[in-house]
């Protein structure tokens, strides 16, 4: 079963609002996954939330966990 | 202190001023309250490399500014002595001159609802995913950035 | 700097939240506007003695009110960078639960709107001679004194 | 031609909203004639107002003077 990751603001222009990856194990995994099949990731500043919490360290993700990427927030 | 449950706060369009003044109307009933400190965000006209802002349309992670805006809440009563606080966002397209954030707090005397509505603004800008995109008049656009 | 003219902020009577809607909606046309701040002052129903305040009488020395007004605007444009400011205290009776005191100020970027709101508020609670008698339920009454 | 005096707010308990006093010279010999007259103001809080300036200090006053006594403003 792959992990969904939902993607918000400006980064949807690099990948759509939604993806699918298979054999994601941890967030550091995932930005290394991310930046080799989208390098204009690389570059971007933003945040992991895995549940609706930010996460700041390498965090292990299952299937069940929903996985977001959050750009700078621009709201009010 | 009593349990306040999730609130929504989004809503699809520009907050409208009769809005605003229904919010306001319906706390004449609450006459403990001595003072009201509301912020409205409108959206600006900005001219950006000679294009016009013609609107913004905002989109978030709704779930998790829900959460977010629930604990600014609950921080902001542990804080100050507030009677009410409400706030609403605009999701989806607000033209330049309408209104998209409208944050309003309410209490006994004055510097708590002033200070707890100026703290709520700066924290829902900073904490909330919530995100803008401009659109120009001529069709093209770009993200928001907040200062 | 543009010379502003002696603005009446006296009204007759409680500030209706009909009349707060109109003033946020006029300034949709000002789109250089990012945010409007707003303060309200309403009248509590206080229990002094066992008795409860079921009104507020409002007297003012008008003239001198107007011109010290007019100072404290100008005060704020000069300190803040404000685009609009608009204050209204009413007159008269105003009952518990009922608006006595609109202050409206809007500017590009927050901070200038959300400055000069709170401190017209309480420069105006300060330096204005106005007064209020506090109306009790069963007809008797006291001055009202500023915290 | 007498001083005509505006009163406002709780000090027109004891004297009303205007009074007409002869021979005033000044803001100090206003006071003292008012606390004669009106032993219950001297007890009172205010401040006189004089062409809608408030004086701190003692002021030559004229018939054309708009006199007015402010007790502490309680607006908002």
């Amino acid at each position: 079963m792959p992990l969904n990751i939902i993607i918000f603001g400006q980064l949807t222009d690099i990948t759509g609002s939604s993806l699918s990856l298979d054999n994601i194990s941890d967030t550091d995994n995932l930005v290394r996954e991310l930046n080799k099949r989208y390098p204009a990731l690389a570059g971007k500043k933003y945040v992991v939330a895995v549940d609706k919490q930010v996460v700041t360290t390498n965090t292990v993700l299952t299937n069940n966990d929903t996985v977001a990427l959050l750009p700078p927030f621009s709201g009010g | 202190m009593k349990e306040r449950k999730l609130k929504n706060i989004f809503v699809h369009g520009p907050v409208a001023a009769s809005f605003i003044a229904d919010s306001i109307q319906k706390h004449s009933i609450k006459t403990e309250i001595g003072g009201h400190s509301i912020f409205l965000g409108q959206v600006r006209a900005d001219t950006i490399d000679g294009k016009k802002v013609a609107s913004i349309e905002y989109t978030a992670y709704e779930e998790m500014a829900l959460e977010k805006m629930h604990a600014i809440r609950e921080g902001m009563f542990a804080k100050y002595d507030l009677i009410c606080m409400h706030v609403y966002h605009s999701l989806g397209i607000v033209r330049a001159g309408e209104i998209s954030l409208f944050v309003f707090t309410s209490s006994v005397h004055r510097k708590a609802a002033i200070n707890a509505c100026e703290e709520t603004v700066e924290r829902l800008k900073a904490e909330l995913p919530v995100w803008g995109k401009e659109l120009f008049e001529d069709e093209t656009w770009q993200w928001k950035k907040n200062n």
